[in-house]
This record gives structure tokens, sequence and C-alpha cells, in this order.
């Protein structure tokens, strides 16, 4: 039953793991494929999620960190979950170091549409740990086979405090480049911090990116979501032109579980990545 | 070979472990069939618990808490005895024997009683031969 | 005498019509139109013109105070309570999961109740030995007296008398039926836990899959959560889907609680639940 | 080509069946008729009007076994589980569970993904469809009728049977239905009068117990998307109901599944098992965030995906009227009352 099984992970090594935060739950896991037939059919695009899957604990549908343009490994982003709901995958995947092997199934679900964004200018607005298949989109329209495909970049990401940002390292690379305007702000800044300080919308009010061809790319916590989608209907953006990646408790992904149903979609087979448009044509049952 | 009881013992820390460990340190002898998990106190005991033991495979299971008002939390032995003694009933009337489980009251200082309980409960356990109703087979 | 199943349709729609026009009430937990005769509904009247849905009659064996806790605390709700029911709303009221003067008890005398599957009338099994409800504020009917009263534990002395084998062969070969849909629980009004420990991933207490060991673990343990708050409604029983007769062992478990503890449960607002509770003067006995 | 046995014959035919393969059949239990595995060819009993459990477990079992694993290894050493699956034959199912295949299809190997488990067992299976009869009551919680479904439509079976008296009519629909009845010798061909009774007992099947006729399922999606929001209608609909399981897990086309690793020891499974759209941690995310806590939100949610959501996604209605839900209702819900309450009966003739 192994053959064409969706519901057989792939076994991967961790190959890396980066303490991300502060506050040491999130950590960006990097893994690599033991069977090299299973790296040659993990075909995925930034948006697209897969369900990491340890033996025992179950399996947790993340989001793909890393871009495609990386090759020889896959990248995920993960949160020690557990404030209110033990999260046992992600908990036994923290304890985890370097070497330890676990399962991977997918990829999974539709990724950002690039095609849609081809030839257009984006903003991308992330806030908090929402950042992960941002991350990966950012760093697929970078890289140098892509990077004319799409115009002007602008990324718009706030965390609560400096040391909640995700990704250090890259976002400084970006700030020196010149085909990339970034924007980092924090809510709360520290003694250390020079940046810019500010929630998320007000950032983006400030910003004012022009509605003109240009796409806007929102993931973040619902309350970042609330109040920033105002601000892109203010400066002009319409609801098709408004992306985002809907989260919803899946098990399967791939539309058979029933669980991520929401309206005629299943969240994990149709989705995740939706436009504003999509979405309001769907129930309010999220 | 002769059939040798898996006996989960649980043992409030004040009384029933202490009890243990005096009985211990004064050499007594007693059989090696029981494995001790050592709880605040007698009601911290959930009678999930115990089943999940009767599951696992335990033969029998001994509850250790301390005399009825010398509980180092004043009351809590009392809303045990009250809760066990319901987990005994359910026991017996789902259809195990009701000799694989017992509840002692056992001192600090009872490092005696402590050992003679767990002699003759072993033997108890023993006689009644391998716990199989509960178990889960795999 | 009878039992004018009529006359209390009647007598329930008026109070309840009266509650919700003076607002005395702002929902009337009764009984309404099913698909068919024999299958009537738990219904909520919410204004004076829905009372005209209410209906009453011998298959009426919902457990009202299952809803009470579904309501946000302050609601006034008026509930129709037989005898079983009383119960509890007053091991509810003990629990403090609702208060005493948000609630309108609407008692309800009555005997002969039938399972609608069965046609069978099963007043031995749910009533816990009671016609006459426990606590009211307004009794649809005349009090029940002169009837015989089956004692709501006769239905254990054969289950008593059965070897400790037999019996574990008995509970097994029920238990392995459970399809854990989970009805009985809900069906309960004293299961009221969110989430149910069953539920629960860490620990984990049994597996999701209906297999003799998860089941038996659910069930057992929730024969203990219940013990001393079973109320013997019957609704366990009447609710599962495959027909296993969890009534007894609940019966089983209040039988030796109220030996135990010399208290059954929901008979006073004023007494405690006995296992939160303890006497100081409880006998060793008990354990053995 | 229309075959007949005689009802004390049955044994014989279930022992025929059994030698081929893995015989599926309703057997009387203590709480009602469910569909079981066959050990002893006298077990099968036909004088039943429909099971507790829907046949569809016999495609979809409640708990389906995928991966067996010690923890504490490698998951290298984690192993699939092969099915090994014999044959097949699912004797005794009533056309509107036949139906509900068909319906279950469409979501499991019809559309996206292929389920592997559902497609093997599918195509190992032959099925075996039994008219119901008509000259029993029907029960007042059934509305296949309603749906389009005849009280014997054989459309979807392998083979079709028909009860008359103590005769056992059996007629091939399908090659895979042909290929195993002329394995069965003793069968006897049937008169012309009984191919006469066999037919004309399908086309009065299409005529009885009629409620209601569906006239436009994209109407009705539409119906319960204006009235998602309304939320008094939803809390009127749910007041009853306690959101237990029983409803989603007698249904023949209700497939939510959870996948669980269960362990004991170092020993551990993973296997899919049944869940239920109206259990509180159906939705529950690692976040904590749920968005459907209430009960209302629940049962809407149900009764939504089956009479709404699935005809805009595989334009079907999933439900085939088997009365089930309704019948084990601990609470008497009667589905179709909802229903026809959310579209005002417009969308349905009342004949």
């Amino acid at each position: 039953m192994t053959e064409n099984n969706p519901y057989i992970p792939m076994p991967v090594e961790i190959s890396k793991v980066i303490d991300e935060v502060d506050s040491h739950d999130i950590k960006t896991f990097r893994f690599t494929f033991l069977n090299k037939e299973d790296e040659e059919n993990f075909k995925y695009l930034p948006g697209q999620f897969a369900e990491l899957s340890i033996y025992g604990k179950g399996e947790s549908p993340i989001g793909i960190a890393s871009s495609p343009t990386q090759a020889g490994y896959v990248e995920f982003t993960v949160q020690r979950a557990g404030t209110i709901v033990p999260g046992l995958v992600t908990a036994a995947l923290h304890d985890m170091d370097e070497g330890g092997k676990i399962g991977l199934r997918g990829p999974l679900g539709h990724s950002w549409p690039i095609e849609f964004l081809e030839k257009k200018d984006i903003v991308v607005v992330g806030g908090g740990f929402a950042f992960t298949t941002l991350r990966s989109l950012i760093n697929f329209m970078l890289h140098e086979d892509n990077r004319s495909r799409f115009g002007e970049i602008t990324v718009i990401y706030g965390a609560r405090t400096p040391g909640l940002l995700l990704y250090k390292d890259e976002l400084a690379q970006w700030e020196k480049r010149d085909d990339i305007k970034t924007v980092i702000t924090v809510d709360k800044g520290d003694d250390t911090w020079t940046g810019r300080q500010g929630f998320v919308p007000a950032v983006c009010r400030e910003v004012a990116p022009s509605p003109k061809n240009t796409v806007a790319v929102i993931c973040g916590p619902p309350i970042m979501i609330k109040f920033t989608l105002p601000v892109f209907f203010e400066l002009g953006f319409s609801k098709e032109n408004i992306l985002t990646s809907l989260e919803m408790r899946m098990k399967c992904g791939i539309g058979k579980c029933g669980r991520c149903n929401v309206g005629y979609k299943y969240v994990c087979s149709d989705g995740p990545v939706f436009s504003l448009a999509q979405l309001e044509e769907l129930p309010r049952d999220f | 070979m002769s059939f040798e009881p898996k006996i989960l013992g649980i043992a409030c820390n004040w009384c029933t472990y202490t009890g243990a460990d005096l009985a211990g340190t004064t050499r007594l002898q007693y059989p090696q069939n029981l494995r001790v998990v050592r709880v605040m106190c007698s009601s911290r005991i959930n009678p999930s618990f115990i089943f999940r033991a009767f599951q696992l495979g335990a033969d029998g299971v001994l509850i250790g808490g301390c005399h009825p008002g010398d509980c180092h939390y004043n009351t809590g032995n009392l809303y045990a005895r009250r809760r066990l003694a319901v987990t005994k009933k359910i026991l017996e009337f789902s259809g195990l024997e009701p000799g694989r489980f017992r509840v002692e009251w056992i001192s600090a200082s009872e490092g005696n009683k402590f050992a003679e309980v767990v002699t003759e409960f072993t033997a108890q356990i023993k006689s009644l031969g391998p716990q199989t109703k509960f178990k889960i087979s795999q | 005498m009878t039992i004018s199943f009529k006359q209390i349709e009647e007598k329930l729609k008026t109070e309840a019509k009266r509650l919700l026009e003076s607002g005395q009430a702002s929902v009337v937990l009764a009984y309404g139109k099913g698909y068919d005769e024999k299958h009537p509904m738990p219904y909520v009247a919410r204004n004076p013109s829905d009372v005209a849905n209410i209906v009453f009659n011998e298959y009426c064996n919902y457990n009202m105070a299952r809803y009470l806790v579904r309501y946000p605390a302050g609601t006034k709700i008026a509930v129709a309570v037989k005898a079983a029911d009383s119960r509890a709303v007053i091991q509810l009221i003990q629990e403090e999961k609702v208060k005493r003067e948000d609630l309108v008890l609407l008692g309800i005398p009555v005997y002969g109740m039938k399972n609608p599957k069965t046609q069978e009338i099963i007043d031995g099994k749910t009533t816990g030995g009671l016609y006459n409800p426990v606590l009211y504020d307004i009794l649809l009917g005349d009090e029940v007296h002169g009837q015989a009263i089956q004692s709501p534990y006769d239905v254990l002395a054969a289950y008593e008398l059965m070897d400790k084998e037999a019996r574990f062969a008995f509970w097994k070969k029920e238990f392995d039926k459970c399809i854990r849909c989970y009805a009985c629980r809900k069906a309960c009004p004293m299961c009221y836990c969110d989430p149910c420990f069953i539920d629960q991933n860490k620990p984990k207490w049994g597996d999701k899959s209906p297999q003799s060991h998860g089941n038996l673990m659910y069930h057992l343990t929730r024969f203990h959560h219940l013990a001393g708050r079973c109320i013997d409604c019957g609704e366990c029983s009447r609710a599962c889907p495959v027909d296993i007769p969890l009534y007894l062992f609940h019966k089983k478990v209040a039988k030796e609680c109220e030996e135990m503890f010399g208290q059954a449960a929901g008979m006073s607002i004023e007494d405690k639940p006995a296992l939160v509770n303890f006497r100081v003067d409880d006998s060793d006995k008990i354990l053995e | 080509m229309l075959k007949k046995t005689t009802i004390d014959k049955l044994p014989e035919l279930a022992a025929a069946l059994m030698e081929k393969g893995t015989l599926v059949a309703p057997v009387k239990e203590d709480a009602g008729f469910n569909f079981r595995e066959i050990t002893d060819a006298k077990q099968v009993d036909l004088i039943f009007h429909n099971t507790i459990i829907s046949p569809k477990s016999a495609f979809f079992p409640q708990v389906e076994d995928f991966v067996r694993y010690q923890t504490g290894k490698s998951i290298l050493e984690a192993a699939p589980v092969e099915l090994n699956l014999k044959p097949t034959f699912l004797f005794g199912v009533r056309p509107c569970d036949v139906k509900s295949f068909q319906i279950m299809d469409i979501h499991f190997s019809g559309t996206g993904v292929v389920d592997p488990y559902w497609q093997k067992r599918r195509e190992a299976t032959t099925i075996f469809g039994f008219a119901f009869d008509m000259n029993e009551a029907a029960d007042a919680a059934e509305f296949y009728h309603t749906l389009g479904i005849g009280a014997a439509d054989p459309e979807g079976s392998d083979i079709f049977m028909v009860r008359k008296d103590d005769i056992l009519m059996l007629k091939v629909i399908t090659p895979k239905g042909e290929k195993l009845m002329t394995g069965l010798s003793f069968l006897t061909d049937a008169s012309a009068d009984e191919i006469k009774y066999f037919d004309d007992y399908i086309t009065k099947g299409y005529d009885y117990k009629t409620c209601y006729t569906c006239v436009d399922t994209e109407a009705i999606a539409r119906e319960f998307e204006a009235i998602f929001d309304n939320a008094d209608f939803w809390t009127k609909i749910s007041d009853a109901c306690l959101s237990c399981g029983v409803c989603t897990f007698v249904c023949p086309t209700c497939y939510c599944f959870d996948i669980c690793d269960e362990t004991l020891f170092s020993q551990g499974t993973r296997r899919r098992v049944w869940d239920a759209c109206m259990f509180t941690d159906f939705t529950l995310e690692a976040s904590g965030h749920n968005p459907r806590t209430k009960v209302y939100q629940r049962l809407r949610q149900k009764v939504c995906h089956k009479y709404s959501y699935h005809i805009r996604k595989y334009g079907v209605i999933s439900c085939v009227g088997c009365g089930r839900c309704t019948r084990y209702c601990p609470v008497n819900i009667d589905i179709f009352s909802i229903v026809e309450e959310a579209v005002k009966a417009k969308w349905y003739k009342r004949l």
C-alpha cells in the first residue's frame, strides 16, 4: 500500500535547526529527503504546505517556509503549540535535533497564484509568526531567474518585539538590496531597536502602496488582518487583488477528511490561498 | 516458571512512601513485585490511573495513603477514601476480581506494616493468577 | 388513577404561556412535535406563540435538564421536569451549574412512560422509583399516590447474582458494541465537561477507535465520573443506538453510593455531591 | 438474466459466496441488524428493514489501519498495512444505500486525489442490491423517494435481488455481476411470470412512498446559502440537538474522518477513524481557535454540507434518504424537516 498512497509520509532528516526568536518557541527546521525520488516528486511553489508527521504523535499541517529555488532541502518554521491545546507534534519536533528523522507528506494545497502575480507590483504584508509562506514567496520572487517576472516588491513585516522577528538575517539582506523595499516594524521596540515602531495597519497607511497594477498578499494574526484590510480598501485595492492564506484544522490535507470544510471549499485542497473576493463567497464559518 | 505478578503501588508522598523508605532502611524483606509510583496525596489518584494500570497489564493495584485524620493536606485522604471505594465497586461490578485492588493506610512510621501488606497482597495476587480481563491483548 | 397526558399537556401550555408573557421566563424547555406521534422532540419555546407547538405524551422521555447548561448564566428558564429530571436539576444546582432563582420548575407527576422502539413501559428503569418531582414550583396535575412503586434497583438483582466471569463477559460483549458516537455523554444531564476526559490528548486516556480497551476505559471512567451524581433518568441507554444497557451500571454505582454515603443524588438542594464531600467518620469498611 | 432460489436455500447461496471470498451480509444483533462479515452461512438474515450502521463500513470501515510503527525507532522501520483483500460480496444492500456508494465514489475516487483504500475495497466488492419490501409500511423516517431513489432501484448494484414470498430473484446488472452469477450453478432460471413480476416490481418501486419530490437541487443549495447567516433559524433548529455523533456514524454518506496514532507500549498504528462534525473538538485548531463552538454552528455545518456545499462541489445531494439519522437520533431530529423548513418547501413539490 505504499505506492500512490497519499496517506503515507516520506522520510526526511533534519539537517539544520534554527532557533528563530527570543522566546525559543519558534524554530526553523531544514529537512533533506532520504529518498532521491521523493525529492524529485516534491515539487512545490510558495504558499503550499505539507504535513509533518511523527509516528506516535500525529501530523501537523505547516506552511513551507523555503522557496523552491533553494534546492536540496525544504524548510518549515514551526511554533511550539500548547498554550490551549497540547500540541503533540510540534512539541516532539522542537525536542528533536539535527539528524532526527520524521515523515513529510506533501506538497499540499494551492500556492500563491504566481501567474496572476506576474508583471504586477507586489505588496507583502506579514505579521508575527504568519510570515513563513510569505518568506517563501519573497525568496522565490527575489531569485535571479524570477526577479524580472515581477514588478516592484514591497515587504511590510511586523512583530510584537524585535526579538520575535523571524528570519533576521534575511531581513537584513533584503534591506540592503535595492530591488525590494523592506519595511520592518515592531509594536514595541527595546533598547537596541533603532528601526520603526508601530502597528502593521498604521505602517501600511504610512507606506501607502499604490493600488495600480498591484496585488497585496497579507498573512497575519486575525486581529492584524481585521485592521489591515480597511487600510487597503481605503488605498483603493480591489478584493480580487488582496490575497491571504486561511487557517483551519486539517488532518488529511488532500480534501478527504472533511475537517477543513468551509462552504463548498476544502481549505486544504481548494486553498489555503484565497483572494478576498473568493472568501466573501464562502460562509463566515472559519 | 512460577507466576511473578506485576503490582502497581501508588503511594502518598508523606506517609506510605516514607513508610516504604523506612521498610527499606530497616532492611525488611518483602516481595519485589511492587512498583511504586509516588504521588503527593492519595486524593491525587485519578481513578483512570487504576483502570489504565489494569489495562496495561498490572495484576494488582495497591494504594497507600495516610491514616484518615493524618493527611498532610488535612482532608485529602478523606475524599480519596470515598472515591477509591467507588472505584472498587466499579471494578467489582465490571467483573474484575475484587482482590486485585486494595487501599491501605500506612503511616511514615509503619515500615513493618508496609512490608506486611506488600507480602500479603503479593501472595493474594499470586493466588489469583495473571490478570487477563482488562489487559489489552496485542 | 390514570395519568391524563392530554391534561398535562394543556397545563404545560397554559403555564408556559403565562411565564413567557409575564417575562418570568425567557425560555421554556418542554416537549414538542416530532416527525410522528411516537417521536416527540425536546422543544424550546421562546415566544408565547410558540406554546401551541408544545405536546406531552407517554413518549416524552427526554430529560430537559440536559439543556440547562447550554444557556448563559442568568437566563430565566422554565423547565418541564418529571421525577428523575427534577433530581437532575437539583444535582446541577448542587454543582453550581445553574442557580435556583433562575429556574421555574414545571413539575410533571407521571408514570407509564414508554420506549417508542419497544413500547415497553420504562418506569422501572428510569424514574429512580419516584413518580412525583422532588422539587417543583408549579405542579402540572395531581401528585401520584398509590401507584405501585418499583424500587429503582430491582432490575439489578439478576446481574448482581452473576458470578464475576459471567459479569465480565456480559459487559465486555456490551462495551464491544459501542461505536463511540458519544450519544450517552451528550444525552446525560450531568455530563457537561468540555473537553471530556476521553477527548484529551495529553494525557490520552483512551483511543478514538472503538476497540474493546478504549471502550472499557471510556465507559468505566464515565461511570466513575457519574458516581453519586447519576440521577437515574436512563437517558444514556435510551440515546444509545446500539442499545448498551448503561443504566444498569449507573444504577449499581448509584446503589453502592447510596449505601456507602447514605445519600442519593439530587434529592436535596442542601446536599453536597457525595464524592466532593466526606465525613470524618466514614467507615473504612467501604474500602473492603 | 434473471435467476432464482428459495429463501430456505439462502444458507446455500451464502456458503457458495463464502467459498469464493468474503461475504458481508445483514446479521441480526441485539439492537437490530448490521452488516457483518459472515462466519456461519446460517447467520445471513434477509428479514430486515434496514441496518443500524450503513453498509459504507464495507468500503470505509470505522477503523482503517494505515501504518504500523514502533515508537523510539526510525520512521524507516514503519510498515504500511497491506489490505490483502479477497473478493468481497456485499449482500442485501437496500437501493438507497447502493446509491450512497455512488455519491461517496465522487468524493473518494472521482475527484482530486484518489483514496486508495476506498478504491481498492470498492474494486474488490460485488454488490447485491436488495429491493425494499413494498408490502411492509415504510418507516416514517425514510425519504429516499424524495431524492429520486426507487424502493426497488437496481442502479449501482452488480446483482439486484427482489423477494417474492419465499422466492428470491436475482438479476444481473453489470458484467461484474454476470461473471459471478455464471459461477453460481445451483440457481435456477426464473419463469416468464416471475420476470414480469420482477420488472413490474422495479417500476412500482419508483412510485412507492411518495412524500415530496425534489425539483431543483441547485435552488436548494442557493436557499441554504441564503439562510446561512440566520442564526435565529439555526438556533431554533438545533434547540433539541445534543451534538452527539449518532447521525453521522449511521449515515451512509458521511465521510469525515480523523487520522489517529494509537500507541500501546512501543507498538503503534496510524489509522483513520470515523469522526463527526458534531463533535466540539472537530475543528479545534492548535492555536485554540475553534470556528464552531456552538451546537447550532455544528448542526448547520452538517445540514449545509449535505444539502448545499455538496451540491456546489460535486453536483449531488449528499443524502440518500435512508432515514437512519432520524431513526437513531436520541432526540428525534428529522433532518428532512430541517431541509423543508429551510427552503420553505419552495423547491419541493408536494405530490
